[in-house]
């Protein structure tokens, strides 16, 4: 049986499979049909100073191996979160990282400084895939230099592990992922949605009614990977994989690309215990292939010496 | 809650492009309520992604059916699932409707397309407790019309070729603002657009009104929030279909 | 029986369904199956000045609706192509793109230069996601710079029509559309494939010879639909939809975001004729909802009036 | 080359984890050849999205048959299928075994696994041409020996619980160097590092032999340039596994 927990980031993980932020609600919804201390912790919702209503209807949608979703980061806000939620988290026996998300920089020091009060949290992971209202709406996460200012803001702020979420909708990720690195962020987490879009044919309307939304699920994998592969390779700090993780294998193929651990998001819509399910067939793998940590995997791609990545034309 | 995977117990046409799909499921079947809805996992791999969500239909020994339209993807691969076939279901999910009396003593049911689903099981569930039970369902035609385990239903088709020619909500208006039972308590499910229609009636005559909403789901059960049911009020503020309903007393909603 | 010819950038098309570069060889292979006649135009593998072998095995992987690829743009080069392929396209009754990849500006415009010397070619399609070797094979098409400027030195080569093909591996593709159009480029096609991964957790090797490769196919659509929402509605250039194609109703929806055409890549390793299904779909739907010409359907997205994209908090 | 859609006419078993598909296709089963192949759509949907080539193992009347070991979720979903249901299937493809005589009089057949699928065809094509056919057939154990509608094959077993203990080539080139036929020609399918050690044999013996390949294959008919094999030689030259294969003289290329 091959050793599982570990450190990430300074916080201690029972395992390597967390549920991702927005797919596990508050880790109060899924306890009929999943064991949640079963997983290496749970991801909060985004939260919010203020509670948000989110979107209008319709806020989902499913393509190819994949869906999209504008849900408008509904969410309780950081107050209702630490009356309502947090006794709860406080007595599972799972990590617990809470998101943040926030309109203004000031806004994600708020929240963070009123969490960061609350005991029974232990972590931070900031999703930057927002909108920045200073920018007219343009998301922080493509603005390599907002995305820095965020982390230099609210790394004096917390001695608990700080998380920065990057968004895949930009040319560069590992450009991002070092300027967090230099700006004290413990850990990234690769990726958050890419962009996408579904056109109702008979209306001619875009079938979200934010017109574009994330796309999430087994669609993205390829991408997620090629995207945690960049960054692994670019920074010091450890790569949370995040993306179309459905079964074993898919995080496996993270972890051996670089990530110290993974997130599950859409599947867990299919099935509440895909994270438990998960956790388990990693070691399984482990146990067949005589590792004894499954952190030796972290990383252990064998590129063949006489391949160029740069010669693939694509 | 939980999840199941179920064999299928048949496939059988009931009206053009509507079948009948039968899973054997003793946990959803000693447990699903009236209004309740389960959440099935179509085909093991991608396509399609997201499970389905459906009414439970009818409820014998430990079979559970489900009826559907052939509208899409999901559908049509149930559609053709035969005996044997394992689905992996997750349910019963949602609030079922709100049948314990004595807030009511006759219960009017009414029904647009498939949101007849729900109503053989809600009148089995009904008939012990209430004094009367209205029942009024229509469609888009004669083919359409799934009248089977229901109170002698009312029938209303939009080209007339069975019942009332009309919707379903003409009939039902027409026939009880004409003589009103005492104590009565809608219970309606359909498309968007006639729950509407229901609730305004509703208002008018002033009859506790649940409808059964329907519309795209994410998880079924509350950790997406994909399904949101903008609820009355000044401010803006959402509930979620899949966990606060879908059955809503329709005064709270914006339908 | 709607209208559905139409002229591109001054290109005559019968139809608005192109088969995309690479999907559809030199049009000459897919005879027993296809009649080629039928699609509005053929868009060649992207050609080089000299014959290029191609990476080594293994050159493609399965995803989650989509494949990866990373065929190392193998092709024939330009002389071979005009003798050995070209006759055959000059009897071929429709449209013929040819597409152009390089490692330099200079081999772009050589190759260009050689090829507008021939008669039977309807228009240039300019690869960009070709490794530049002075960048030390960073892709021109990731440079906002480095695409304008071979937009810039192309323009001049060619009284055809001259069309970049944009990589959607970028923060915002509507730069670079604007870039090339300001440059003189007739059109943009838009997408081409997303860079993504596979690794083989048996092996713990990647999967392609390359490690990273091109994402294609029905997974990638919502993110192309994405887009070429944001091209089109930031230049006045028609917009070539790229990207998961596969049905007349994906067509249709990049018509109705504002492709004035679509390519369909993918789809032919399944269906060699799925252009030409597509293209009859696309006629039925015209008819079906008494639109008269296919033109009236691009970039009628209907948004509705109180939807704001920028609120989509992802 | 065409696509047909084509009626599954039933799936047998025929070894552990190896299944035997037949469909009907007059078109393919006039048409093909030897080594040829057939690419199969699994499903009408996105999962898997790929076709699936597969040699074709027996053909009678219109019925055409491929056996196939289940390795993934193709070959999985392909095993559940039922006669009646439609498979929609493009071929014939690729290049057959250069059988026309008279360049050889004994045909020397070397299966390796699931190599044996186009031998009974190769058998049956070859059987009016030549003097003698020696067939050699291997597999990890005995369970996995497919040994019908061969020529009485010889056996060899990885671990020895059939015929020969030791691997198919070696027990060809133990045989074959023992007493070697007039003018042999050898035709061998199988996993690569097999094809490579016939290939090297069939240099030392200095025999003629044309092996079929296997590997990944995106479109199967010359489109994607996605099926590469190395060209012997000089400079780096690939020839298409799809179009220009999936059999070739070994000696032209490097496996
Ligand atoms: C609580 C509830 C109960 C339902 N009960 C029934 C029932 O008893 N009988 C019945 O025929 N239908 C019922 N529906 C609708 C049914 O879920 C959809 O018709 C079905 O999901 C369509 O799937 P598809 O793949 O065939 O269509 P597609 O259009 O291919 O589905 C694409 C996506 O849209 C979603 N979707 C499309 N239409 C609907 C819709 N009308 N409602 C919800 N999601 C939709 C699908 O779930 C899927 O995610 C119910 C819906 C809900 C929310
Ligand atoms: C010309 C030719 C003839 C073949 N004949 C036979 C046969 O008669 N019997 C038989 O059992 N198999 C045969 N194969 C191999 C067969 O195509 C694969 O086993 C099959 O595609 C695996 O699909 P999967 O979805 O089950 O596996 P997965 O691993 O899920 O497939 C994933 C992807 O990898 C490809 N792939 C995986 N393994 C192979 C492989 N060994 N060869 C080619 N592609 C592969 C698949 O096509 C698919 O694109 C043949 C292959 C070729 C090229
Ligand atoms: C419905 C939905 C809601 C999400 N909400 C959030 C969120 O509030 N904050 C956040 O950082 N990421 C959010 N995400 C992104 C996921 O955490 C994850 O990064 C992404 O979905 C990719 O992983 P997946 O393919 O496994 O879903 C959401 C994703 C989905 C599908
Ligand atoms: C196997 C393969 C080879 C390709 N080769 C080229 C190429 O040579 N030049 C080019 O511009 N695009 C090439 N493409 C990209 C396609 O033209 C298209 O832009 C992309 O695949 C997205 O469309 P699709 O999802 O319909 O395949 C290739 C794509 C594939 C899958
Ligand atoms: S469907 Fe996911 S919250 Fe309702
Ligand atoms: S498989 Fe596409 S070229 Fe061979």
């Amino acid at each position: 049986m091959a050793a599982t927990s570990f450190t990430l980031a300074g916080m201690y993980l029972k395992n390597r499979v967390l549920a991702a932020s927005g797919t596990y609600g508050y880790g109060d919804e899924c306890l009929d049909v999943a064991d949640v201390t079963r997983l290496g912790g749970i991801v909060t919702k985004s939260l919010s100073l203020k509670p948000r209503a989110g979107n209008p209807p319709v806020r989902i949608a499913e393509t190819a191996g994949g869906m999209l979703n504008s849900i408008g980061l509904a969410n309780i806000g950081a107050h209702r979160f630490i009356t309502e939620k947090l006794p709860f988290l406080r007595t599972v026996d799972t990590a617990v990282v809470v998101n943040i998300a926030a309109s203004t920089v000031d806004e994600y020091c708020e929240v963070l400084s009123i969490l960061d009060g609350e005991d029974g949290i232990d972590g931070f992971e900031i999703n930057v895939s927002c909108p920045n209202v200073r920018e007219g709406g343009l998301s922080f996460g493509t603005s390599c230099p907002a995305v820095a200012e965020i982390t230099r803001r609210l790394r004096p702020l917390t001695r608990r592990p700080l998380i920065i979420k990057l968004t895949p909708n930009v040319t560069h990720i590992s450009e991002f992922a070092r300027a967090v690195e230099a700006e004290g962020a413990d850990a990234v987490s690769v990726i958050n949605t890419l962009i996408g879009m579904a056109v109702n044919v008979r209306t001619r309307a875009p079938v979200l009614s934010t017109v574009t939304g994330g796309l999430s699920g087994p669609a993205i994998k390829p991408v997620a990977l090629a995207k945690v592969y960049e960054t692994a390779r670019a920074v010091r700090i450890p790569v949370i994989g995040i993306g179309g993780i459905a079964s074993a294998n898919d995080a496996l193929e993270f972890l051996i690309a670089g990530a110290s651990a993974v997130q599950v998001g859409t599947a867990n819509f299919i099935d509440p215990a895909a994270g438990i399910t998960i956790a388990a067939g990693i070691n399984r793998y482990c146990d067949e292939n005589g590792i004894e940590d499954v952190g030796e995997l972290v990383g252990s791609l064998n590129v063949g010496a006489g391949v160029s990545v740069v010669d693939s034309w694509l | 809650m939980r999840i199941e995977t179920c064999p299928v117990t048949g496939v059988r046409r009931a009206g053009d492009g509507i079948f009948v799909l039968g899973i054997t499921s003793p946990g959803i079947a000693s447990t699903i309520r009236p209004g309740q809805f389960i959440n099935v996992r179509v085909e093991p791999g991608n396509d399609p992604l997201l499970r389905r969500p459906f009414s439970v239909y009818r409820i014998d020994g430990s079979t559970v059916e489900i009826i559907f339209n052939v509208v899409g993807r999901g559908t049509a691969a149930l559609s053709h699932k035969r005996g044997g076939d394992i689905l992996d279901v997750l349910g019963p999910l949602g609030v079922p409707f709100g049948i314990a009396a004595p807030d009511y003593e006759t219960a009017i049911l009414i029904g647009g397309g498939l949101g007849v689903a729900p109503l053989p099981i809600l009148t089995d569930a009904l008939r012990p407790g209430v004094r009367a039970i209205l029942t009024f369902i229509g469609a888009r035609n004669a083919k359409q019309i799934v009248r089977d385990h229901l109170a002698d239903p009312r029938i209303a088709t939009d080209d007339g070729s069975a019942g009332f020619h009309g919707t379903v909500v003409q009939l039902a208006e027409e026939t009880l603002s004409r003589n009103m039972p005492r104590r009565p308590k809608i219970f309606a499910c359909g498309p968007t657009p006639m729950l509407r229609a229901v609730a305004a009636f509703a208002v008018r005559l002033d009859v506790p009104c649940e409808v059964s909403l329907e519309g795209p789901m994410g998880c079924g059960i509350g950790i997406c929030q994909g399904c949101p049911v903008e609820l009355a009020g000044e401010e803006k503020r959402y509930a979620l279909m899949c966990k606060d309903g879908p059955v809503f007393d329709s005064r709270i909603i914006r339908i």
